[in-house]
């Protein structure tokens, strides 16, 4: 006589602390073995599309930031480089250069919070801690700038907001040297901590097929062995001009694309992006970046799709302009709404625990999932 | 049999790796300040509360257009012809009441759009932060500089002045 | 001791008796929970890079009290479907459990609750009652995640029993006695006496004995840190999973009695600790008292030292616990029946050899 | 690497029977216009063709056109008669670099199609979104239902032109 056992349904979130925001997850165990999980999101829906149709082009900036806010810059990168292949307005040198120093910092920004609520939700909270030490610098950097700490609405249609701050070339010098040993010291209290890697290697396989099927991208596919990377792949803005690797996830702690690759990637991706800071710096050409900012923007007919190589992902802008100052329909292709439909195909079988380490390794944000 | 030693060697070799960083930690000075006594200076950039200079508004409404989130009334009066209003700092005539002038903080989301466009640079953000208010609607602030029944008689004024032009237009036909 | 000396005063046994009841709690461990409290927070602060709690009193010193004038004015919620015989009494029985241990803990020479000669052996027993009271309180509350966590925790502390008793078994075995008294007795002298350096006599069995004592220590410790529920194995109150686990439905004195029993457990087991391989109150260097020949002041110096040691390994333990990530409940029961078990009986086994010899 | 021309060939000799529309001088992306009922053979095909082999749906957008023709109802507020709207399926191959649109007309007052659920997971939510606030229902979806509005939410589809919002939903005041 088998024993009937009941399925126990467990509600994880909204209001949970480790579900990065407000999700709710809704988990069937048999025991402790997860058979299925539900996402529920809806929860910060704030009709961003509704928005954009009775918004005129440059006012939609301040709402792009606020879509995946802890990546402000390169949301609002995505959505200006399709707007100014619509009018078809080509930016002076400087104002690529500074472009991309802005988004790069913005992903070793994104990267440590990654990580660092990452390690949190394992349990370890001091790394937490170290990584949002080094992010405040980050964050400096970009108020002195633009004057705004996380929601920037400096990457204009045309060009800047303000032009770099005289300082700004000596302080990104000296957070890039002060932050180089802290990274090696992050390695050494987290990512190579066998408790760490215990609770992560082997845990959450996402095969290379099923991502690919799953248009998953970002850290998450470059974590299963394949090296997909907007930046060298589809080159935008002057990406060509720097050399710098796509790290990849080759399963060194366990089999690849497990959540310790995913989250390995992403320590990774922050050198690359240091080496990226550094040529940009030098190589950056004088000139003014408000010249080309047009005074009326009135796109011709017709539609774009632009895809930038956001922290989390590929996020993609499809805009349709019908001749109007303002956009007809605006469709955000946000990177953690299309990785969060894998959590159910990577959390069945795993323990409790496991789901919130699978979920910290997909890094999600909420504002982009809802928009 | 060697990999459960190699475990248990890695698992004591990365703790104390682990413990030696936070031991170093123990001793660097730490990073935070105590608030309320010690304050950050801001940079000069700094996007905290709006400031508008009303002697140099000209009542152009081009920063109520640019607010992407509608915080901004603006209501204006014409001025009789043979009123005088002043000029603004940069010496441009101004030629509308501003009867009405309300910013309403609670929606502004800080995104600076308001200050590019203004012709008279009037409008400009501080570096006032700490203006919280129990009370939703304390934070719509009021910077028109005319008094209530100032407002009310300049809207007469028009109106009379209408109303005469419309007398003498239908006298002279 | 205490007890003779205060019967004499009093006359009657049973003041006599209370007072030594009463003593441990309100001199001891009351004072030292309100100082483990500051100390976590101040070295979590400290190793994070921040200040810790810095606004109640000069850098922070009272704020331990203003937590518990916070808890004991905060409403004792009771839920409609609790189960409120159980509810009530969980938390003072996981409070028991840890108290009951200091009666037999020799904090210096004369003071020493009860000079019983199965010491180690009671205290083992005692700490058990923590396990009934957490499965209480899991199940009392009703409530799925508490249900969830005390499971974990009841299944925790007595697999992570097993390595503690073998080790203990090892120094009884080794030194013949169950009483902390003796034990702390027999490591007198240098702290090369120390039973973590092979015991007081000088001989081959010794030098033989030190690296097996080294490996007993680390598994005891390790066992003792998961039977007080602290990282890296403290599972049944991961904020993360269970959003605090047993203890989530309590709130008010009841919550304030579970976080005294941490603190209190946590010094009784670094105490034990302590006492078995550090030589409890002994002073590795010798006493001032005999160089002064002040006899009154070697009590008063090894009650020093004795609280010197434990606050260190309770130290060592925030330490841990701010370095370290969490195990998951398989991988704890792993690092517990797989590694320290075997390695628990195989020093056993050699020292039984070596005590032989 | 196969350019938009290719492409369009390929398409055209391998689906005779099907009325293809090709744009190549669409305004800044060519597309190809697929009907409705065809769209999931179609993309079947395109994914597993192993000269075109697109296995990744980037983005599947849909548009209200709002071109049919303004009456005033009942309430007053004006609401859309007749018109179309349409999906636009952008694809991409990751073996060969090569990206692909595709457009699909649908009638504005009862939208379906067929659902590429089974093509590309990646659609499954994306469907559900378009679901959810335009009001396409596509067959043979694995679960449809509302992804972004609460599940209950019985006042119409929130991306189209004309959706007004309710006063009340469950008590609480909509507009603030």
């Amino acid at each position: 006589m088998s024993v009937k056992t009941e399925e126990m349904v467990l509600n994880m979130g909204p209001q949970h602390p480790s579900t990065h925001g407000v999700l709710r997850l809704e988990l069937t165990l048999d025991g402790e073995i997860i058979t299925k999980v539900v996402p529920h999101i809806g929860y910060l829906h704030r009709c961003f599309e509704k928005h954009c149709e009775v918004m005129t082009y440059p006012q939609v900036i301040p709402y792009t930031d606020r879509m995946d806010y802890l990546a402000a810059m390169g949301n609002e990168f995505g959505y200006v480089i399709g707007v100014e292949k619509l009018l078809g307005i080509q930016v002076p040198e400087r104002v690529e250069y500074i472009r991309v120093i802005m988004a790069e910092l913005q992903r070793i920004a994104s990267h440590l919070v990654a990580i660092g609520t990452y390690g949190a939700d394992i349990g370890a909270f001091t790394p937490f801690l170290y990584c949002f030490r080094d992010r405040e610098r980050i964050l400096n950097l970009f108020e002195i700038t633009c004057g705004a700490r996380l929601l920037y609405n400096y990457i204009w249609i045309g060009g800047l907001s303000h032009d770099l701050h005289p300082d700004f070339i000596r302080l990104t010098k000296e957070f890039i040297r002060e932050f180089k040993p802290n990274l090696k010291e992050l390695n050494n209290i987290l990512t190579y901590n066998k408790i760490f890697i215990d609770r992560t290697a082997n845990v959450g396989i996402l095969p290379l097929e099923t991502a690919i099927n799953f248009g998953i991208t970002g850290p998450m596919l470059r974590a299963s062995g394949l090296r997909w990377d907007l930046r060298k792949d589809d080159t935008y803005s002057v990406y060509n001009k720097f050399d710098f690797e796509i790290p990849v996830g080759k399963g060194k702690m366990g089999t690849v694309g497990d959540s310790w690759d995913r989250y390995y990637v992403r320590v990774l991706e922050m050198e690359e992006s240091i080496k990226i800071i550094e040529q940009a710096i030098a190589q950056l050409p004088d000139g003014d970046v408000t010249s080309a900012i047009p005074k009326k923007i009135k796109p011709p007919v017709g539609h774009i799709y632009s895809r930038v190589e956001n922290p989390r992902g590929e996020l993609g802008y499809f805009i349709i302009s019908d001749g109007s100052t303002s956009p007809f329909r605006v469709k955000v292709r946000a990177p953690s709404f299309v990785n969060l439909q894998i959590m159910d195909e990577l959390c069945r079988g795993h323990l409790v625990a496991d789901v919130i380490a699978i979920l910290g390794s997909v890094d999600i944000v909420l504002g982009e999932v809802d928009r | 049999m060697k990999e459960y030693f190699n475990n248990i060697f890695t698992a004591l070799f990365t703790i104390f790796v682990g413990m030696k960083v936070t031991l170093r930690h123990l001793f660097t000075p730490s990073v935070t300040i105590q608030y309320p006594d010690v304050k950050l200076p801001l940079p000069e950039r700094e996007r905290n509360r709006l400031y508008v200079n009303m002697d140099d508004c000209i009542g152009c409404d081009q920063c109520a257009r640019a607010c992407p989130v509608n915080c901004i009334e603006i209501e204006t009066v014409k001025s009789l012809p043979g009123e005088d209003l002043g000029k603004t700092s940069n010496g441009k005539k101004k030629a509308l009441w501003v009867t009405k002038f309300t910013i309403d903080f609670a929606k502004c989301c800080y995104c600076q759009l308001c200050v590019f466009p203004c012709p008279t640079e009037c409008i400009y953000m501080t570096d006032v932060y700490e203006f919280s208010e129990y009370d939703r609607n304390n934070l719509i602030y009021d910077f028109a500089t005319l008094t209530t029944e100032e407002r009310i008689q300049k809207l007469e004024n028009l109106d009379k002045h209408y109303h005469e032009r419309e007398t003498k237009k239908l006298g002279r036909i | 001791m205490m007890y003779d000396f205060l019967y004499e005063l009093t006359g009657s046994s049973i003041i006599a008796g209370t007072i030594i009841a009463l003593l441990p709690l309100f001199a001891f461990i009351l004072p030292f929970a309100l100082f483990a409290v500051l100390l976590e927070r101040k070295v979590a602060g400290h190793m994070q890079d921040r200040l810790g709690p810095m606004r109640v009193g000069y850098h922070g010193i009272l704020q331990t009290i203003a937590d518990i004038i916070k808890l004991i004015q905060k409403e004792d919620i009771i839920a409609r479907e609790n189960d409120k015989l159980f509810f009530n009494i969980a938390p003072v029985l996981t409070f028991v459990g840890s108290y009951a241990a200091f009666a037999v803990i020799p904090f210096s020479s004369i003071f020493l609750g009860a000079k019983i000669d199965l010491g180690i052996f009671y205290i083992i027993a005692v700490t058990g009652l923590v396990v009934a009271g957490i499965l209480m309180a899991g199940w009392a509350s009703n409530n799925k995640y508490s249900l969830l966590g005390a499971m974990r925790s009841a299944s925790q502390i007595i697999s992570y029993e097993i390595p503690t008793i073998l080790v203990v078994l090892s120094i009884v075995m080794m030194t013949g006695t169950m009483s902390l008294f003796d034990l702390s007795e027999n490591q007198t002298g240098s702290f090369w006496n120390w039973y973590i350096f092979g015991g007081p006599s000088i001989s081959i069995q010794k030098f033989l004995l030190i690296p097996f004592m080294f490996i007993g220590f680390i598994i005891i410790y390790i066992s003792t840190l998961a039977e007080v529920n602290r990282t890296p194995f403290d599972i049944p109150e991961a904020e993360s999973e269970l959003v605090s686990g047993y203890h989530t439905e309590y709130s008010g004195m009841k919550f304030a009695m579970f976080f005294l029993a941490e603190y209190a457990n946590m010094f009784a087991v670094s105490a034990i600790v302590a006492t078995m391989f550090f030589g409890g109150y002994q002073s590795p260097f010798g006493y001032l008292g005999n160089s002064l020949n002040l006899v009154w002041l070697i009590p008063i110096e090894q009650f020093f030292w004795f609280i010197f040691k434990g606050i260190f390994f309770v130290f060592v333990q925030m330490w841990l616990r701010w370095t370290l990530p969490r195990l998951r409940v398989d991988q704890l029961m792993a690092a517990s029946w797989k590694y320290l078990i075997p390695i628990a009986f195989v020093n056993l086994l050699i020292i039984g050899f070596i005590t032989l010899i | 690497m196969k350019s938009f021309e290719e492409i369009s060939e390929l398409l055209k000799n391998n689906f005779s029977d099907i009325h293809f529309e090709f744009h190549p001088e669409a305004k800044f992306e060519p597309y190809i216009l697929v009907p409705a009922n065809k769209i999931d053979t179609v993309c079947l095909f395109l994914r597993d063709n192993n000269e075109l082999y697109f296995d990744s749906l980037i983005n599947l957008s849909a548009v209200d056109d709002f071109n049919g023709n303004k009456i005033k109802d009942d309430k007053g507020n004006e609401i859309m008669q007749g018109g179309t709207m349409s999906i636009y399926y952008h694809m991409e191959s990751i073996k060969f670099r090569h990206k692909l649109l595709i457009k699909v007309i649908l009638d504005r007052d009862n939208p379906s199609v067929n659902s590429v659920t089974s093509i590309w997971n990646c659609a499954n939510w994306h469907e559900r979104e378009a679901f959810d606030l335009f009001g396409i229902n596509f067959n043979n979806h694995p679960d449809l239902r509302r992804i972004l509005m609460p599940y209950d939410w019985e006042f119409g589809h929130p991306l189209r032109k004309d959706y007004q919002n309710p006063e009340f939903y469950q008590g609480m005041k909509v507009p603030y």
